[in-house]
């Protein structure tokens, strides 16, 4: 845990200095040590986490972004949460299949290599919330530190083609206003889409950040959804099936749909309205000194750009405006800091996102109050850090 | 022009993929099943996990009971509480169960399946037969109580242009603290089991 | 090699279609297979290459990035170029300190813990580029692959605060016009750096692409010099002396000077100019099909933003505007798409970047006419790749 | 207001970072050593990758001869042909050298080497020894032949507003093919190798 020790000048020359390291005097690997890089051994607690009692199985189960460990506002591949209903499968790609076809002029068969010479490729940074993030706390703080709080969200940069060209080159027909996203894995996980929403800026992708998709998220396709639920987000894509109706899967009734506190639900909730989070300092990452220190955190909002993040110290009686730092595009996570100078007094840390379409992310008592405490989803409330003298801080709520 | 990419797709290769289910039933195959057959095989190849009558063991899924809870504080959201579509279970049980051996059922098995978790739901009786031509009629009592997401009406008091900022409250008192102080795993010290659940 | 197939219906039912995969049937790995994850076996070609005849010595040597198997604007961590002088430092963080003193009021000492309380941290997207990259081609085509003639360069988010910050807490006497930056490695890397630049936008980064440096660039701590030489970003910073006049360093003499045709030698040739490449088809990355083909490459500018991009397929009679897809941000790696229909002729392909000066990537004829040969750095001349009627490309020169 | 954060550095902190040396000698340290004193250490620890006359051996660099080549096909880059300061060598070989020993030279050890390989370079006496007195007074040849980054003036016109878009040329031709046509290493054909040198 921590401890908050004083800023002093030393007394005696500092040994790290006055003797000269073995990594300057003797040669270290060469240029090729890792054909592909891995992290320094000193980052080794820097990884996804799993809470085993969570779930009956880990093939149907999540693994958890350390956000508490991160900064900027891209997600690294290899710490992209997970969540698989099937576990991961491991495509061969020259196996791999797209198909379009129901509703359609003209049903089509495409191969990876196919789909890479479609006209129209482009590269949008975006970023992936499970609809369930934060569905542990809806009935108060349970769990500590923003990696599980948090951490079933990532932002990438996806490589792809608009849906839109697949869908015209099949030839929507007219009654077509719906359609049915498959993936290949052993859940053959389906969603429904809007049409309209899949003829806008959904992206059939085969790359993020560079790079082929991960496994882990799809490879060798994966349908990019902005702004809406992480779960339509089809991994292992393999068909789009256009209708007239929605296909009531059971990811979009038994779940990812919304009980309220009358007992109703809603469905077709899509979008991730804004959130926001400070992801330093929390439980996972304490304060270690008094005197100047950075807040930092991540905001993002499924109905468009980040404008503003407002930080409060005092559990929400004042609040100040953070500064967003790096890229704030639509729809992707976007990097706040405040600086603060902390004289050791307990702070109540919490942040408020607004968008572009002027939403203000809520507090959780203003959430419960229409949404009572059952809707597992959705949940955009926001976060309180008490952080204690010590430096150590805590998942909690308040008045 | 049109693109010239990919292939047209034929029949039979549509045909082999075109697995999904919708509530007004397009997509059914051609298939029967009674209770007693869905019994026998669910017993044998579903019961492991999700228990002799869908109660579920240990962690796995509840199928059966939890009417009446949907207000509660633990709801139990299962077939019977609150699937809206019987179709729902045609499609998923045949797309992805047996977990660890999806779409290795045939239609017939599913038919029966499907017969037996209404039964378990109290939606059918013992002597049910379930097949293509009665399937619609077999509605779920919770399907009146979905609506479309009204978000933009019903929470438009969180579009507010100008937040407070200063002296917004007169005092801030905590509420509620982490149930699970030390969550992270490999730290070795795992805490209580908190309340909800990821789905 | 490339086998140039025509687009053709099936006759019969494609088995990967109508037999259920594996994947589909059995489950996957679970969610936290790999807590830190890795890409697909599928992708085990993508990979840093080093061309092991060029340097003596591995530790003193460069290892490419597989531009020609990468997409979009980021360069995915593992696959960042990897140039060192002294093998691979591996830092304990916690043992790591950072100096700023020479021409200051206060020399200073600070930790990692100091530097990442700091105010004004901030993140930004640029490349780095070796000067030395495409050296190798001053005298005529000589390697087979934009791996090779352009992998030395790298695209991520830098995480950091601005030098200027630390520069400002020690406070620069009036006297201080250079700064000398200094790493911990075995070759105890140097560069002297013009103190304007240093005040400028220069950052003292931590981590990249949202974690923490990876030792091959610098781990725990670099300098950001944007739009300069790769060489100056010195890694695994440890020290910035300021002083009057510049160090005159290994370096910035016998090293990273240009060599002209008259036997006289620019130095301080800090700006990398716009360039250019396209990155597939290239000969790493052949065409395998006639018909719709997407002709994909990069742009970048150490003087500002990319604002077009050309491309001919003739090597240079006739030139189309390409499309810019992603951000397109100041110092940064830009993409650039052009979609052609390909019937199968030979082609010569070039793209020719500029920037928002109105700077123009030269032609290498062009280059050349002012530099002659022995240059080795700042080879930004326009590369052709000839593509054969079998989609085979190959690094080739034209008048 | 200032920065609360990093701490004074302590003289001697400083002392034992601050080793570079610039072209008017600053951060010379006291110290001397002769071409011959060098010449030993040099045949020691530096000559078998360097060669016996600063040659080089195999790939690993030349550190002498090379004058008059600088505006031919091959320049021969060296100490003496072109090196602009001697305080380069000093730093250089103090600071990184021997190469997987660095920082292990003593200040007399580096004087003594440096004047070595100003011998080997013709720049120096064989009975030459270098100190930190006589030191700024030693001139490297090509010194006069550096001069400062002038792209912006002398490439000019590669700032075009309007480069040629159609029919800039009558004709293209082929003028120059790879040398090393299959360069990637793990596909097992290794080529020729090529004329140029990553530095
Ligand atoms: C080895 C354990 C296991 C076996 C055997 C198994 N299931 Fe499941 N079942 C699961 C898991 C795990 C899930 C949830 C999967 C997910 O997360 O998407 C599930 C989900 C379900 C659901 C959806 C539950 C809900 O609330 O959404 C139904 C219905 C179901 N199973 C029926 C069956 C049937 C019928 C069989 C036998 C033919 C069967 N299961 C066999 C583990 C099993
Ligand atoms: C094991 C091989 C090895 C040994 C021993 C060695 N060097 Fe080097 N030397 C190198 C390499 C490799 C480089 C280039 C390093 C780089 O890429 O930055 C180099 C570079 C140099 C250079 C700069 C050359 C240039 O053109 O920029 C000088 C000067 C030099 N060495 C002097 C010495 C002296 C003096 C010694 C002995 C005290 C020595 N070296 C011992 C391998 C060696
Ligand atoms: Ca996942
Ligand atoms: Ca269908
Ligand atoms: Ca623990
Ligand atoms: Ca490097
Ligand atoms: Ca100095
Ligand atoms: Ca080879
Ligand atoms: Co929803
Ligand atoms: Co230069």
């Amino acid at each position: 845990a921590a401890g908050v020790r004083p800023a002093a000048a030393e007394a005696t020359p500092d040994p790290d200095i006055v003797n000269i390291p073995e990594w300057t005097q003797a040669l270290g690997a060469g240029v090729n040590n890792h054909p592909y890089g891995i992290p320094s051994p000193f980052e080794k607690d820097v990884v996804r986490r799993e809470v085993t009692w969570l779930t009956a199985s880990s093939e149907s189960s999540v693994s958890f972004t350390p956000l508490y460990a991160l900064d900027g506002i891209i997600t690294p591949n290899g710490l992209c949460f997970v969540r698989h209903h099937g576990g991961e499968a491991e495509i061969d790609p020259a196996r791999h299949r797209f198909m379009i076809h129901g509703m359609v002029d003209k049903p089509l068969v495409f191969t990876m290599e196919d789909i890479k010479r479609m006209p129209g490729r482009t590269n949008r940074v975006y970023f992936l919330e499970c609809a369930a993030n934060s569905g542990m706390e809806w009935r108060g703080a349970q769990l500590n530190g923003c990696q599980y709080t948090h951490g079933m969200i990532h932002n990438v940069v996806y490589t792809g083609v608009p849906l839109r060209a697949f869908l015209e080159a099949a030839g929507v027909k007219p009654q077509g206003k719906w359609v049915l996203a498959e993936g290949a894995d052993a859940s053959a996980m389906t969603r429904s889409i809007p049409l309209e929403k899949a003829m806008d800026d959904c992206l059939v992708a085969w790359a993020m950040n560079g790079e082929a998709l991960r496994p882990e998220q799809g490879y060798p396709l994966r349908l990019v959804v902005p702004g809406w639920e992480g779960n339509m987000w089809i991994k292992w894509l393999r068909r789009i099936e256009v209708g007239d109706q929605p296909w009531g899967q059971r990811e979009e009734t038994s779940k990812y749909t919304d009980l309220l506190a009358d007992g109703r639900s809603r469905r077709f909730t899509f979008i991730m309205d804004a959130k926001s989070v400070v992801t330093s300092p929390s439980p996972q990452a304490p304060l270690r000194a008094k005197g100047p220190n950075v807040v930092s955190g991540i905001a993002w909002s499924g109905r468009g750009t980040i404008t503003r993040v407002d930080v409060t110290l005092d559990g929400g009686r004042n609040w100040t405006t953070a500064r967003i730092e790096g890229p704030a595009l639509p729809r992707a996570m976007t990097r706040f800091y405040l600086d603060v100078d902390w004289n050791g007094e307990e702070m109540l840390l919490q942040s408020r996102a607004m968008d572009d379409t002027g939403y203000v992310q809520p507090t959780k008592a203003e959430l419960r109050a229409v949404r009572g405490e059952n809707s597992i989803y959705h949940n955009n409330g926001i976060q309180t850090w008490l952080v204690r003298s010590n430096g150590e801080a805590e998942n909690v709520e308040v008045s | 022009d049109a693109v010239k990419l990919g292939r047209p797709a034929l029949p039979e290769e549509i045909k082999a993929w075109d697995i999904d289910v919708r509530p007004d039933g397009l997509g059914l195959p051609e298939g029967k099943g009674s209770v007693a057959q869905g019994e026998e095989l669910f017993q044998n190849q579903c019961a492991m996990c999700h228990g002799e009558f869908g109660e579920g063991v240990g962690r796995w899924p509840v199928l059966a009971g939890g009417q009446g809870t949907l207000k509660s504080e633990r709801p139990e959201k299962t077939i019977g509480s609150f699937w809206p579509d019987t179709s729902t279970i045609f499609d998923y049980v045949h797309r992805a169960m047996p977990f660890g051996a999806a779409q290795t059922l045939q239609p017939d098995e599913v038919y029966a399946i499907v017969a037996y978790l209404l039964y378990l739901n109290d939606v059918v009786p013992d002597d049910y037969v379930l097949s293509k031509e009665n399937f619609p009629k077999v509605a779920l009592p919770n399907q009146a109580n979905f609506y479309d997401d009204d978000r933009e009406t019903t929470e438009k008091a969180f579009w507010n242009a100008n937040p407070c900022m200063k002296d917004c409250k007169p005092k801030v008192e905590i509420t509620s603290h982490a149930r699970v102080l030390d969550v992270t795993p490999d730290a070795g010290k795992q805490g209580d089991k908190p309340a909800g659940a990821v789905e």
